[in-house]
């Protein structure tokens, strides 16, 4: 779950870490309100989404005064960026920056840890660094029974800082922010960039979070900051059926038990021609209810023209599925057609149970995916 | 032979008098598999379809000699099953339960590495060493005893593989699935380090998808280490980046983890053959 | 450092640790207007006092009614209690109780982890219990770098009781207990007993807490508790002063560096028939200012007939301590006779300088001891 | 031969800016130590006596191959020194500094032991091996070269032992400081091993005193496993219960640790000599 980065910079005032003066705005009158309070000639303007590249898309100015302040706060309250609307924007206090780093906290798959990654290169894409010049970006694994010890904070702020001053003030801010990271779930606490000012401070002029859908329910205040996008609306309505959805905008509408054969199925149907209209793990078993609700899902996309059914049968064996299948589709009513692919423990009875229901009824999934693909 | 479990393997179930424990222990038994326990606190003395029931893993593995636990209790308390198996002695953890936070996971991981257990999952459906054990959820009747060992992130999907190798007289020697969120236990290196010295496995079959880096790292792995034939699928390269496809672990984040990354045409030709379903 | 019943209570509530309702009082008048408030017909009477065994002294008596209860508070306040004067007594709720257990934690020096102990006798002297059925204490070692998790907190609650219920209500004190036990940098936090009551609740209805003293320093609310006797006054002052001081009552007073040679000098008295004074250890070096420091504590106590000096000379030199304390005797004016036995490095040298001095300058630790002892 | 430290120990001080640093490392260094560097944030570059400061352990390790650290830093900071230390790769810690708080040493020590190194402390005056290496603070002019591996939990008790064991012309293989705190590192048991394996030590001093149970349970050791004879002190059979002397550790609680109980006198004559001082 991503929040803003106004959310993200108030958890880390919480914590403790240092963060530039802002104040969030949903109008040009709130921003020449905060601007009035901020109490400072220059000022940058950033728009809230939930995407990155703003930047390049226009959403963050620096202004010089109140009459640029809401020049820049008009066009961007409103903007489109990679399909978000703007609604909010922070204005915070310029900062005369004397350096730029990177921080951040991920869960890393590999070493089954969390890790703190830091870079000198800080302002930059950060995947941009990891390509080009891997060794410019410091990584510290750490064991999550003992967490960030101070020396071990102090090792990573010498990467960054010679100044021993800057270094303890930096230590700091790294064992916080780990504070920050497990004590909320997080996925992702990125700091970037993280600044030393002409002033001598260090601070976070950005901030960024992501938390572990998983671990929601331990968390109802950060639960509560979620803002889905119509799309993401729509997955978690689906999620709350038992369903894994994912819209991809193509026709084929599909319909699979598990997710590694549902990714595959719509591999196959890309490799055969075609576009998937979606990714839908229907889970493990399947009971007429969650077919005829998966199908409405399906039959809710205009795009969808064909819809192709892919089922293994596993503990739950393909004559089985054959008459939930049968049970389901006798109260669905649509012109779309219909390609079913049964595999599994009985798959021969399961296939013979559906011959003459009027959907189509295909042996392997090349055969299923073939004949969807040409029905479009 | 097999690897990680056979005809020895002693197996009691954290979470038996639950709906699905209670279900697959049943299966797993009738499958063969010596289930010598289970566990559930407070309910000590009862039984589940013959099996008896203990407060603590400490109980059972004194009373039955466990070495093996599978999980079902709920995400919410998947952890502390987690640590409660490893503290007891246990040494093969197969983790069943889906939704686990993953700091959990990271956390029961470590201990359970200081214990010096192994854990495989969560979100996982289990392994199975055809004809001589099941410990977990995969349907037994689709596998069948022989040479090739299977490793897997998805559930179905390897049940559709193993469908198709058994239907084409490939039996498996052991089949793994390693589950499917961001961190779990054994993963791919470790497995095929086990497939390429289990003298019974004699061909691999890798089922990979998109998220992490694992396949590529296997992939150099495999080029450097493995003798033996491996066939490799990656799932999900048609998906878009950001977006979880069912699985936690299934996303293609920060620019790693796309299937093309890992597209077995990128590995080296000669060891590997790319496997495809019909 | 120690703290009382009610002050541990306090903290227990704090953590979330049931325990009965009482209220603490200083006067006879406090014990009738908190009788009124905890509404109930019977209540328990209890000093509030640094020491164990106030039950044989007579300090705890239940009361039944409000006349018995100005008796026994007017009793029990003022009464002493193997040298303590009670000024405070808790009134509690009288608890129905079914059963009685026993719970604590201390730091085991052999496994060097947090200890849980825990026992079905409980309300008993858990030291007797350990002596004559140690099989009936159940021990658990934890790891402190994971705590104590459900699993093995319901392990434990396990050994005490079968019903679910109740094990599960013991698991949360026994984890809480625990936190409280490491986040106060406890050296022990004792429930004797934790009661079973007839309305099948658990809760303490004794606490007992004592402190790491080198960990007060990040408890300063904790350290604020700290009533010193007299006699801890006084090594508290010796302890300011870089000294370690305890009184033992006897007649020859020690001053030594180190507290092994410390403790085998007042060792070495009572083997030769004497008593030592006091337990003195002057830290490593022995400057003159340290000396007359020590010199005016040991002459402050008018038992001392005879000072006894036992000091080793290592990295400080033996002639360089002479040195030392001839300046420090030019200051000190006293009747009583000092031994003084000085070895180590360049011990010829030391004690030909204190030759003619008028302090008894011994050659071994024997010599010196018996000299002392005659003196007396 | 000797144990834990000899000539060709590489030790680093961990707070070698401070005074008692720096005044120790003079005196180890003159004593024929190889004091290869020392630590101090934020001063990498300087040097005391000669010796290179390095910001961090790890920087000092990678520098100067350095197995041994002597830690003199405040006890507020002592706990993050110790890991410091065990986690750069440093195999024996030796804490000098006083004080420190028993829950941080309880978690240093797991920490320490989970890296695979030794603790020595803390609130000790270190080691020695006479002649070769002095890892610590004792005062080294009262040691001699020789077959005594001396054990204390005190730090002038033990020089006044050594001290006449050397007059007596007995020297000293290694002598060892465990230090005076209820929770340290190395303790008899272990040390007695190291002796009882040690060719070149012949006999063995205990110096003990009140607090804890390891005398007894020394005594026990000494009866099944050293074949060397043991001489052993106890300090404190005139402490009262309950009071605190001098070392955190010497204390008389809950019914154990009483000198009495660890009396000499009641552990089997044969092996152990029970030695006096004069």
């Amino acid at each position: 779950m991503k929040i803003h980065e106004y959310q993200a910079k108030e958890m880390f005032a919480t914590y403790g870490i240092p963060v530039d003066r802002s104040i969030v705005c949903r109008s040009v009158e709130d921003a020449v309100k905060a601007y009035a309070q901020l109490d400072s000639q220059k000022v940058i303007v950033k728009a809230q989404v939930h995407t990155g590249g703003r930047g390049k898309a226009g959403g963050v100015k620096l202004a010089d005064g109140e009459v640029e302040l809401r020049r820049h706060a008009a066009a961007i309250l409103g903007m489109n960026i990679k399909g978000f609307t703007v609604d909010r924007i922070l204005v915070g206090q310029a900062i005369n920056i004397e350096k730029e780093y990177y921080v951040s906290y991920v869960i890393d798959r590999s070493s089954k840890s969390p890790l703190l990654m830091l870079s000198k290169e800080g302002g930059m894409d950060i995947e941009e660094v990891a390509r080009t010049s891997p060794e410019k970006i410091y990584k510290f694994v750490i064991d999550p029974s003992v967490g960030l010890p101070d020396y071990l904070a102090r090792e990573a702020a010498f990467k960054l800082f010679d100044d021993i001053k800057q270094v303890r003030q930096a230590a700091v801010i790294f064992q916080k922010l780990y504070k920050l990271f497990v004590g909320t779930d997080a996925s992702l606490a990125e700091i970037n960039p993280l600044v030393l000012t002409k002033e001598a401070e260090i601070m976070a002029i950005d901030a960024k979070m992501t938390f572990d859908d998983n671990a929601l329910y331990r968390h109802p205040k950060i639960a509560a900051l979620h803002e889905p996008s119509e799309e993401e609306k729509k997955e978690q309505n689906a999620k709350s059926k038992g369903f894994s959805y994912v819209n991809l905008g193509g026709e084929i509408g599909c319909m699979v038990n598990g997710a590694g054969l549902a990714m595959a199925t719509m591999d196959m149907i890309k490799l055969y021609g075609g576009n998937p209209a979606n990714f839908l793990d229907i889970g493990g078993s399947s009971n007429p209810t969650k077919v005829i609700e998966a199908m409405k899902l399906l039959l809710s996309d205009q795009n969808v023209k064909v819809v192709l059914i892919n089922i293994f049968g596993g503990i739950t064996r393909c004559d089985d599925v054959a008459k939930g299948l049968l049970e389901a589709f006798k109260q669905i009513k649509t012109n779309i057609p219909i390609v079913i692919r049964l595999t599994g423990t009985n798959e021969k009875e399961g296939r013979a149970l559906l011959q003459g229901s009027g959907l189509h009824v295909a042996h392997t999934m090349g055969e299923a995916t073939r004949k969807a693909v040409s029905m479009c | 032979m097999s690897i990680l479990i056979d005809s020895n393997t002693r197996l009691i179930v954290q979470g038996i008098t639950g709906r699905d424990g209670g279900f697959h222990t049943s299966k797993m038994k009738e499958y063969g598999t010596r289930v010598v326990g289970g566990t559930s606190p407070g309910k000590a003395g009862e039984f589940v379809d013959g099996i008896p029931v203990f407060n603590t893993v400490r109980d059972a593995v004194k009373e039955t000699g466990a070495d093996t636990s599978v999980i079902f209790v709920p995400a919410l308390f998947a952890k502390d099953a987690m640590m409660e198996a490893a503290d007891a002695g246990i040494k093969l953890i197969v983790a069943i339960t889906e939704g686990i936070p993953t700091l959990d996971v990271v956390e029961a991981y470590h201990f359970i590495r200081q214990k010096g257990a192994t854990l495989i999952g969560p979100n996982c459906p289990g392994l199975i060493s055809p004809g001589k054990s099941l410990a977990g959820i995969m349907p037994s009747m689709v596998f069948k005893e022989g040479g090739t060992g299977v490793i897997s992130r998805s559930g179905t999907l390897t049940y559709e593989v193993v469908y198709n190798l058994t239907g084409e007289g490939m039996g498996q020697s052991t089949a793994v699935g390693v589950g499917g969120d961001p961190v779990v236990g054994l993963y791919f290196i470790e497995l095929l380090e086990m497939f390429e010295n289990d003298p019974a496995t004699d061909s691999i079959a890798l089922i990979g998808e998109i998220g992490g880096d694992a396949e590529e790292r296997a992939a150099a792995y495999i080029r450097e280490h493995v003798t033996k034939p491996v066939a490799v699928f990656i799932a999900g390269q048609q998906a878009p980046p950001g977006k979880q496809m069912g699985h936690a672990g299934a996303i293609i984040s920060s620019g790693t983890g796309t299937a093309s990354e890992s597209d077995p045409g990128t590995i080296e030709k000669q060891k590997i053959v790319c496997g495809f379903i019909k």
